[in-house]
């Protein structure tokens, strides 16, 4: 069933490793709210691209069914974050960055 | 009933005393003054009774058979210890109980008198009759350990009896040195007790009349020296004497009772109690004599410049003491019993009379400022004479026969060098006494408010009571051991001296007739030494030696005699007329810095003051507030604080910023990961 | 090529999640038809309570399930049906009862909008922490963990007008996120080393192979394990949990504090112990380091906290320490101790913040020194939360004893002597800052300063924060006399499991 | 053939992916997502996942950057950050840790990255018609019963934005008041 | 007569009833409160009076012993008994808590709390000194802190936070060893023999043949952590001053009379009996820490200024003696270190309360403002003198039996250390005497000239512990009696077990003890 000559899965998953290494680098480095999400969105695509390729080189089918959870679960989160920073951006108008948001400390 | 059924009622004797202590103390107030002296005095009266009672019923029995013990319950008993609450009747206890009772009832007789109209006069009696429990349970004791309840009964009691006048802080500080000074001898009396527990299993003096032959001559050492230990503190031996000077802070018949005719001798009849201890190890014995003889010239030395009345005669007394000790440590038992009961008999009466003088003379206590008083306390002059005649040792008065009977044995010991010392003490003896006889009795009046002052010493007070001022007021060391070199107090009477009152003149006079005519007891002729005799059952085998011959015997008496007579005459030419400036005391001037050193007691006293009101004292403080304080609860509050600031730390780290918790994530996660590399074996 | 036909649907293993998610449904067609009508927060109170009542019936009924028949799985392998999960559930909902009671006049307090909605949420939560006791997938758990964890976040930030409580609600979310996104990371890894995702099919598929490269492996188990720290709150990724637990309204915290708790370790303890027993030596090792850091960091974390629900954040984590041991020891005894510690806990947390409602406190701020002198203004709040603190400390004999000396008795048994000294040390340390608070209430007055009773002193204690004040304390000191019943049954738990 | 559209595509995301990053202004790290995530769906399509391909395109393309986008521009956050971290370890730190973690993660795979057990719940079918079965097929057998659960997940979306989102008639509390002045 | 009745379960509940009782009482009628708690601390004292009174003499081992389950999921079991070790501390806590209760009837402020924790306090202590099962032990053990650090931090004085969580983490921090220690021995008696229990007498029989003998070390170190740090032992004293200083008077009279006491009684009861082989080990170690507590403790009981931190310190000097005696292992020093665990309540009982009398009336412990009291309060004083040479261990009194038995019995096995520890007899009466002086004697001036003296309520309180105190100073025996035989269990479990020969014993005493 499986091609014989398919790039070896070694490949996409280094490349998840690495764009799910610069989503957690992004998180921490960024101090907008909104890049903070987007740099999760990118590593939970590293981690569907890491099923992918599992899904592939176990020629298993579960790996991909997997993803619909993940996006289900991406668009969610997604949804309930933004309201979030909605309803905290609704009271401080002038751009509060992640920095900014630290009455709760020590 | 036979005299061992009557022998078993012994315990009676202390138990008189001990009901009017009880009856005192709690009803004493009520009774009052001078009832409650009265009942004192009638319990420790028929105690006296009841000891020529139990004397009787011993005499009846044959010699060979007076040890009688009355057990009464087992006091502590574990293991294999066990320990009575029993009563040792024999000769030697005997003779103490009528010591102690005899002499005793004549000094509360005496202090009726003398502490009418004291604030606290039911409480003085209760613990004077409580001091007498103590003291009869201390020789009645048929074992070491009850030996030694009596033995810190009678310190209490002296403690308590010593700050009588607790107002007085030189009171209250002279009774805790006592107490504490005592205790030290108190450490060797109980090691010493281990150590015999470990030797014979027992405490009783039955086994150690058994078992003290078979002891190893080490053990043997080791007990006899650390019982001396404990004899040393309570008798106010050279090292641990330096409380009974200060004792003389307490009212007169305490001084009169404890510290100079009973409790002060319990070292003696410890030592004579424990012989067979000292015998096998033969080297304390001859400790025990050397420090005799040390002590009684040392404190002979002392007493020479004392301008205090009582204080002269509490060194008198240290002296006196070591001439027991002296005798005990030459072998020569009944000789130092017989000097004990001498002793008594002729110090209570200087006592008694010193406190009469005092009482007459309102509170007067410096000879300096006495003088002529026989004119004024005839039969206290007479009393007090009679003492003197006596303490100087002028045959045939008892004190030449004990003093006689120690300095042969000595000698015949062959312990010559010991034998010297106590003839030198005699000499001292001899100038002491008469110099405080004269002061006191003779010569000029110099009590009187016109008399001369001696300004111009004033200015020679010095260290004695500058240490004493320099200490905070309640401090252990601020105890006044010395009072020379203090300036002669301006004259304060407002009458003239007066006599005593009956009470206090009669205990004075029988207590002197007694010095008398001891002696009888112990004749140094053969078929004399009643005493020697009676106490023969006791210090079986352990008799000292005896002069060779009658004519080297009288001889060595009269080299003692001329000796005391030297010193008598001595002062004769010195005090004869009393002194022209009570502030200028001949024998400051002749003894020079010898009788510095002297009146100082050898500095002593004021060199263990500096010591523990300086180095220990700021040693312990140091301990107890760095050390205790700083180093182990530090390091305790320290832990909190390590904690205390990891809690500051992590509440540095929680900033805030959402950034940096997910970085905590992160860097917990690549712990982890690293952990995982180095679990895969990989890097 | 069609793998499988649509699996048998169990009703009785899925009933309870089903219950409660119904419940919701009712509720929010309750809200949306009636709203502006009628009074529509009450109604959905009681309907809430009702379904969590029924949910406990089906959970009973699963109880005599598993008793009769064992344990068994439903739903093509992807719900666990044992005394696990059903112990587990029996806490969520408990916890879930309460914190209902301790909301009920709370949000009216605080005039707190959408308060039918918060009720939806909640039960939503709830449900996704019975998927979790019952999870057998490590799907499912993904699923669980993000449908009690969404909820959660809105919750926290539910008190739209504090920004305080905003502001729990988004760190909350972020870091949730970020962690999950790890955790899903490990699953992803797992799977790619395993083949699979199910519990038993990993179990079994390390059972009968011997893995030579296990780096993808390990690398998943250090992920999984990384996100699910952070659920449970161990040190260090822990961070979230004092600003969330103050932010968050009162109630929320709670029901974080103990039902959230629960879940987390409910995954954990599912993970671990079911799918990779064969691996119990390695995550031993992680465990055992999680263990001692969260217990160090939590009670010294704890030490010079000045806000109580602050404080009671950090000692949260200190607990979730203590359940670590349990969870390290990887024995039935480990494992039912941390199932009663689990137990006991929910009840200590809930009854202390049960307190904090009933204290009330401008702005919900809850700075200890306004707890000054309590013991004489309201003495029986403040023996209660003296009690309650003490049980956290772990003094008999309440249940935090009982709760303490199991972890402690799975660790000696596991021969874990390290844990075990780190264990009884940190409860000292932690001692301490109950103490503190105790001290405060009661030792700091007549300090020159006259008890002044505040407006909020004479304001009585709703009668449901009474109740649910009453049955934390009666619990925790049930169980603190008389463990048998609770030991027991966790016991059949783990036998059943 | 694959090798070729993996490593552009590949790298097209890893650009995308700095951009994301490194881009100061929130539009244009939304901008480089969308890039991103149609490599991935490349990346996706190469590997005969044409299902999730599509899926990815419509739903993370089309539907999630979108909202991020509006949401963007709703509340006017559009403002470039400042490219200065007030704190100056985070960035070395966060940077270490990243490029360790990816280090880690490499090694630990690249022993061998699949050890698991082939085909355990359905294999794969090749063409885009048989992979749409198969991926349904599982959904609704295997994984039904999270795939129901997701409902709650979306009824949890839709409540949590319209509570959170919902305009608030009560003033906000005094504290919050307060920090508005602060930033005024 | 008391076999077949729970004797024991009514000593140890019949306070805690008390206090549950105390909970109903109105606030507002704390006469009731105060009546309630002393009627039940009556009782309690009655049960004991009975117990002692029935007690057979000449048996070692345990008596009236009652075995229940209480968690057996976790091997715990509601076990309690008494011997010769636990029967007076038992009778000693009877006695003490009535007395405090009434001499706290100048406590004025929220008695009814007050008597509550006071209450549960004398439950918890009896239960410590009953508890036959290691768990239950320690739970009681657990349990004594927390009245105990209400009554501290609820009626001490001015730094009573500092002093009443020092207290509290101090104990707890030795007791987390203790803990950790009995979690360990009940599991490896488990994984040997395949049962859980915490039962002390399974775990004595079985502990020296299952552990080897570091382990034993290590467990004994940590069961003496936590009992040297109750005793305690130097250099683990700072908290008792502290303690004491802050503590309401009642507080510091139990603390010094009995709560000093678990520590003394767990080296006797659990170190020794689980551990023999260890106690023979460490012997030489904590005989030297005992010597330098007593020296030490004597020494810095004379440089203070608060008279409770005199006493605080001569405690820390007693105990001491007790520890000394009892790692001679030796009869003697046992006995001896049992008895003074039984005095020392009495004495410095006496000495507490009478402290908190001076208190009471001057508002005030330091030394310093004193002075001259016996002329004002005679009666005061002369009670306090009493209770100073009893505390000095004149004979006569029961401190010196004590002492003396301990010093004797360390003397047969540890010649210098009984022989320096001896030199602390010397100290004793320093401090003493020098704080007694200083308070009492000279020439009062301002309010210590019109202190009033010690009314009869107060005579109550004191008089009967000075009284016992004399009384079994002078007749002993019927202690001793009832303490030996279990002693002497000990002794031979030491010699059957740490295979050495201490003491002079025959077969004929192993009878009767297990």
């Amino acid at each position: 069933m499986i091609a014989a000559a398919h790039l070896s899965e070694g490949y996409y998953l280094t490349f998840a490793a690495i764009l799910f290494c610069i989503g957690a680098v992004g998180l921490l480095v960024r101090r907008n709210v909104l890049v903070m999400f987007m740099c999760v969105e990118l590593m939970l695509n590293a981690v569907n691209v890491t099923f992918v390729a599992f899904s592939r080189a176990l020629n298993d089918i579960s790996g991909q069914a997997i993803v619909f959870f993940v996006l289900v679960v991406a668009a969610a989160e997604v949804a309930v974050g933004l309201a979030i920073i909605v309803a905290i951006f609704r009271r401080r108008r002038n751009g509060a960055t992640a920095d900014d948001i630290d009455l709760l400390q020590g | 009933m036979n005299s061992r059924d009557l022998l078993d009622l012994v315990w009676l004797v202390p138990l008189l005393p001990l009901t009017g202590a009880v009856v005192l103390l709690l009803v004493g107030k009520r009774i009052g003054d001078p009832k409650a002296g009265w009942l004192a005095t009638g319990a420790m009266g028929l105690a006296f009774v009841w000891s020529l009672v139990m004397l009787i019923a011993m005499l009846s029995l044959p010699a060979a058979e007076r040890s009688h013990v009355s057990t009464a319950f087992t006091w502590i008993g574990a293991g294999t210890f066990h320990v009575d609450i029993g009563f040792l009747a024999d000769p030697l206890s005997i003779t103490w109980i009528l010591l102690v009772t005899g002499v005793g009832s004549l000094i509360h007789l005496y202090a009726i008198g003398y502490m009418h109209g004291d604030e606290r006069y039911s409480r003085f009696f209760a613990y004077f009759n409580l001091f007498a429990t103590a003291m009869l349970v201390l020789v009645l004791g048929s074992s070491f350990l009850l030996t030694f309840l009596g033995w810190e009964g009678v310190g209490l009691c002296s403690y308590l009896l010593i700050g009588f006048w607790f107002e007085r802080t030189r009171a209250s500080s002279a009774s805790v040195k006592a107490f504490v000074t005592n205790r030290v001898g108190d450490f060797g009396f109980m090691v010493a007790m281990f150590f015999i527990v470990g030797a014979l299993g027992s405490l009783d003096y039955s086994a150690m009349a058994e078992g003290a032959g078979a002891l190893s001559k080490s053990t043997a050492t080791a007990i006899a020296l650390l019982l001396f230990v404990a004899c040393v503190g309570k008798s106010a031996q050279i090292g641990l004497h330096i409380w009974l000077p200060d004792a003389m802070e307490g009212p007169t018949p305490v001084s009169a009772l404890i510290h100079a005719a009973t409790m002060v001798t319990a070292g003696v009849y410890l030592v004579c109690r424990a012989h067979p201890f000292f015998e096998r190890s033969g080297v304390a014995m001859d400790v025990v004599a050397l420090v005799g003889a040390l002590t009684a010239l040392i404190a002979g030395t002392v007493a020479l410049v004392q301008p205090d009345i009582k204080r002269v005669l509490a060194y008198s007394t240290v002296s006196q003491l070591g001439y027991m000790f002296l005798a005990a440590g030459v072998g020569a038992y009944s000789i130092a019993v017989f000097f004990v009961l001498a002793h008594a008999f002729y110090k209570a009466a200087l006592f008694l009379g010193s406190g009469t003088v005092i009482h007459g003379t309102e509170e007067t206590q410096d000879v300096r400022r006495m003088g002529g008083l026989r004119k004024y306390m005839p039969f206290t002059a007479a009393g007090f004479g009679i003492a003197w005649l006596t303490i100087v040792g002028l045959p045939p008065f008892s004190g030449f026969w004990a003093k006689d009977g120690v300095l042969a044995a000595a000698f015949y010991d062959h312990s010559y060098v010991v034998w010297a010392i106590g003839l030198l003490a005699a000499l001292l003896t001899g100038f002491y006494m008469t110099r405080e006889t004269l002061l006191v009795f003779a010569g000029n009046e110099r009590f009187r408010a016109d008399a001369l002052v001696g300004a111009d010493h004033a200015e020679g007070a010095d260290a004695a009571m500058v240490t004493d001022h320099a200490h905070t007021e309640h401090d252990i060391t601020a105890s006044p051991t010395v009072d020379y070199g203090m300036p002669v107090a301006p004259a304060h009477m407002t009458h003239e001296p007066h006599e005593g009152t009956p009470t206090m003149i009669l205990p004075v006079i029988v207590l002197a007739g007694l010095a008398m005519i001891a002696g009888l007891v112990e004749l140094p002729f053969h078929g004399l030494e009643f005493l020697s005799k009676w106490l023969e059952p006791t210090f079986e085998g352990a008799e000292g030696a005896k002069p060779t011959s009658f004519l080297s015997g009288f001889g060595l008496s009269m080299l003692a005699v001329a000796i005391g007579v030297t010193g008598i005459v001595i002062a004769l030419r010195w005090y004869r007329r009393g002194l022209d400036d009570p502030g200028d005391d001949p024998v400051d001037r002749k003894l020079g810095a010898a009788g510095r050193l002297f009146g100082h007691a050898w500095y002593y006293d004021e060199g263990i003051a500096a010591l523990v009101g300086g180095p220990i004292r700021r040693g312990a403080q140091w301990v107890a507030d760095v050390f205790d304080q700083q180093v182990i609860d530090g390091g305790v509050n320290g832990v909190a604080k390590v904690f205390g600031a990891a809690g500051a730390g992590m509440r540095k780290v929680q900033t805030g910023l959402v950034r940096q918790y997910a970085l905590g994530i992160v860097l917990g996660m690549v712990a982890l990961l690293i952990w995982a590399l180095w679990r895969a074996g990989i890097g | 090529m069609i793998a499988a036909a649509i699996p048998r649907v169990d009703w009785t293993s899925i009933a309870p999640v089903v219950t409660l998610f119904a419940t919701a449904i009712v509720i929010i067609l309750f809200i949306s038809i009636a709203r502006g009508r009628v009074r529509t927060y009450e109604p959905a109170l009681f309907l809430a309570v009702a379904g969590l009542g029924l949910t406990a019936y089906f959970l009973a009924r699963q109880w005599s399930a598993v008793i009769d028949d064992g344990p068994a799985d439903a739903m093509a392998h992807m719900v666990a049906l044992d005394g696990f999960s059903v112990f587990v559930g029996l806490i969520v909902v408990i916890a879930a009862v309460l914190v209902l009671g301790l909301s009920a006049d709370y949000l009216v307090d605080r005039k707190i909008e959408s308060r039918p909605e918060y009720v939806v949420l909640l039960l939503i939560s709830t449900a996704g922490m019975l998927m979790m006791a019952g999870a057998n997938d490590l799907i499912v758990v993904f699923v669980a963990l993000e449908v009690l964890s969404i909820p959660l976040y809105v919750l926290a930030a539910f008190d739209r007008r504090r920004a305080r409580s905003l502001e729990a609600g988004i760190k909350y979310f972020v870091l949730g996120a970020f962690s999950s996104a790890i955790f899903l990371y490990g699953i992803a890894l797992t799977y790619g080393a395993t083949g699979t995702t199910s519990f038993e099919g990993i179990q079994s598929f390390l059972a009968t192979r011997l893995l030579v490269d296990e780096g993808t492996l390990i690398a998943g188990l250090v992920l999984l394990l990384v996100g699910l720290a952070f659920k449970v709150g161990a040190v260090p990724f822990h961070m979230w949990t004092p600003d969330v637990y103050e932010g968050a309204p009162s109630p929320v915290t709670a029901f974080m504090a103990s039902a959230t708790k629960v879940a987390g370790f409910a995954a954990l303890l599912r993970v671990l112990y079911t799918a990779l027993p064969a691996y119990s030596a390695d995550w031993r090792q992680l465990v055992f380091g999680l263990a001692v850091l969260t217990m160090l960091g939590g009670s010294i974390g704890a030490l010079l906290q000045t806000d109580l629900k602050r404080l009671l954040a950090y000692s949260s984590v200190a607990h979730a320490g203590y359940i670590l041991i349990g969870v390290q020891a990887a024995s039935a005894a480990g494992l039912r101790s941390a199932l009663v510690y689990l137990f006991v806990y929910a009840f200590m947390t809930i009854g202390s913040f049960a307190v904090v409602v009933a204290l009330g406190g401008r702005d919900d701020l809850h700075d200890i020194d306004d707890l000054r002198s309590l013991g004489r203004r309201r003495p029986v709040l403040a023996a209660l939360l003296a009690f309650l603190l003490l049980a956290q400390a772990g003094i008999p004999p309440t249940a935090g004893f009982i709760a303490k000396l199991g972890v402690f008795e799975a660790a000696a048994q596991a021969h874990s002597y390290a844990l075990l000294i780190v264990g009884v040390v940190t409860s000292v340390i932690a001692a301490f800052f109950y103490l503190k608070v105790i001290l405060t209430m009661y030792a700091a007055e007549d300090e020159g300063e006259t008890v002044i009773a505040t407006e909020a002193d004479s304001t009585p204690v709703g009668l449901a924060v009474a109740i649910v004040l009453a049955v934390s304390v009666a619990m925790t000191l049930w169980i603190g006399f008389l463990p048998s019943v609770i030991l027991d049954f966790a016991h059949d738990a783990t036998f059943l499991f | 053939m694959e090798a070729v559209l993996f490593f552009i595509f590949a790298g097209l995301a890893l650009a995308g992916a700095l951009g994301v990053v490194l881009m100061a202004n929130p539009v244009h790290s939304a901008l480089c997502l969308v890039g991103v995530l149609i490599s991935i769906a490349v990346l996706f399509l190469i590997q005969d996942a044409q299902l999730l391909a599509a899926v990815q395109v419509i739903v993370y393309a089309g539907a999630i950057v979108v909202l991020f986008l509006f949401v963007i521009m709703l509340l006017g956050v559009d403002r470039s950050e400042s490219l200065r971290d007030p704190v100056r370890s985070q960035r070395p730190i966060a940077i270490g840790a990243g490029v360790i973690s990816v280090v880690a993660l490499v090694a630990l795979g690249s022993q061998r990255w699949t050890t698991g057990e082939l085909a355990s719940r359905g294999v794969l079918l090749p063409r885009a018609t048989n992979n749409i079965k198969a991926v349904a097929n599982s959904l609704f057998t295997s994984f039904l019963w999270p795939f129901e659960l997701t409902a709650a997940l979306l009824v949890v979306a839709v409540i949590g934005g319209v509570v959170l989102a919902r305009r608030s008639h009560l003033p906000a509390d005094e504290e919050l008041h307060a920090l508005e002045e602060d930033d005024a | 007569m008391l076999r077949g009745y729970p004797i024991l379960t009514a000593i140890v509940f019949t306070p805690m009833l008390g206090a549950l009782l105390i909970l109903l009482t109105p606030a507002r009628r704390p006469e009731l409160a105060r009546a309630i708690g002393f009627m039940m601390s009556m009782a309690t004292l009655g049960f004991a009076g009975l117990m002692l009174w029935d007690f057979q003499t000449g048996h070692g081992g345990f008596q009236y012993v009652e075995l229940n389950h209480w968690f057996t999921a976790l091997g715990v079991n509601y076990s309690v008994g008494v011997d010769g070790f636990s029967l007076f501390m038992v009778v000693a806590t009877a006695v003490l808590f009535p007395l405090g209760l009434l001499g706290a009837a100048k406590v004025d402020v929220r008695v009814k709390a007050y008597v509550f924790w006071f209450l549960l306090l004398e439950g918890a202590i009896l239960g410590i000194f009953l508890s036959l099962d290691l768990i239950e032990f320690f739970v009681f053990w657990e349990v004594m802190l927390v009245p105990m650090y209400f009554l501290i931090a609820g009626w001490g004085s001015a730094n009573r936070k500092y002093a009443a969580t020092k207290f509290f983490l101090y104990t707890a921090a030795g007791s987390a060893f203790l803990f950790a220690a009995i979690l360990t021995l009940g599991f490896l008696h488990q994984s040997a023999t395949g049962t859980l229990t915490f039962d002390y007498q399974t775990l004595a029989a079985w502990a020296t043949g299952g552990l080897s003998e570091s382990t034993e070390r290590w467990l004994f170190l940590g069961f003496m952590v936590a009992f040297a740090i109750k005793i305690p032992l130097f250099p683990f004293h700072t908290w008792l001053p502290d303690v004491h200083t802050e503590a309401p008077t009642a507080g510091s009279v139990v603390l010094a009379g009995v709560i000093l006491k678990l520590g003394a009684y767990g080296v006797l009861r659990f170190a020794f009996g689980l551990f023999p082989r260890a106690s023979v080990y460490f012997a030489p170690l904590f005989l030297t820490l005992a010597v330098i507590g007593i020296i030490y403790g004597s020494i810095v009981a004379a440089m203070q200024k608060d008279a409770k931190r005199v006493i605080a310190y001569s405690s820390v000097a007693h105990m001491g003696f007790i520890v000394l005696g009892m790692f001679s292992l030796t009869i003697l020093g046992l006995v001896g270190a049992s008895f003074t665990m039984v005095s020392h309540p009495l004495t410095t009982g006496a000495l507490f309360f009478l402290i908190g009398m001076l208190y009471e009336r001057r508002h005030t412990r330091q030394i310093d403002s004193f002075g001259g009291i016996w002329k004002s309060a005679p009666k005061l004083t002369a009670l306090f003198l009493i209770a100073t040479f009893a505390g000095i261990g004149l004979p006569a009194f029961s401190g010196f039996v004590g002492e003396f038995l301990s010093l004797l019995g360390t003397f047969a096995a540890h010649r210098w250390w009984a022989v320096v520890a001896t030199a602390g007899v010397i100290l004793g009466a320093i401090y003493m005497l020098w704080m007694f002086q200083r308070v009492f004697t000279g020439v009062p001036d301002g309010d210590n000239a019109t202190m009033a003296d010690i009314t009869g309520r107060e005579m109550l309180v004191v008089v009967p512990l000075l009284a016992l105190s004399l009384f079994i100073g002078l007749y002993p025996q019927p202690v001793l009696d009832r303490v030996e035989p279990t002693v002497r269990c000990t002794i031979v479990n030491f010699e059957s077990k740490a295979g050495v020969a201490l003491d002079r014993l025959d077969a004929s005493d192993a009878k009767g003890c297990r």
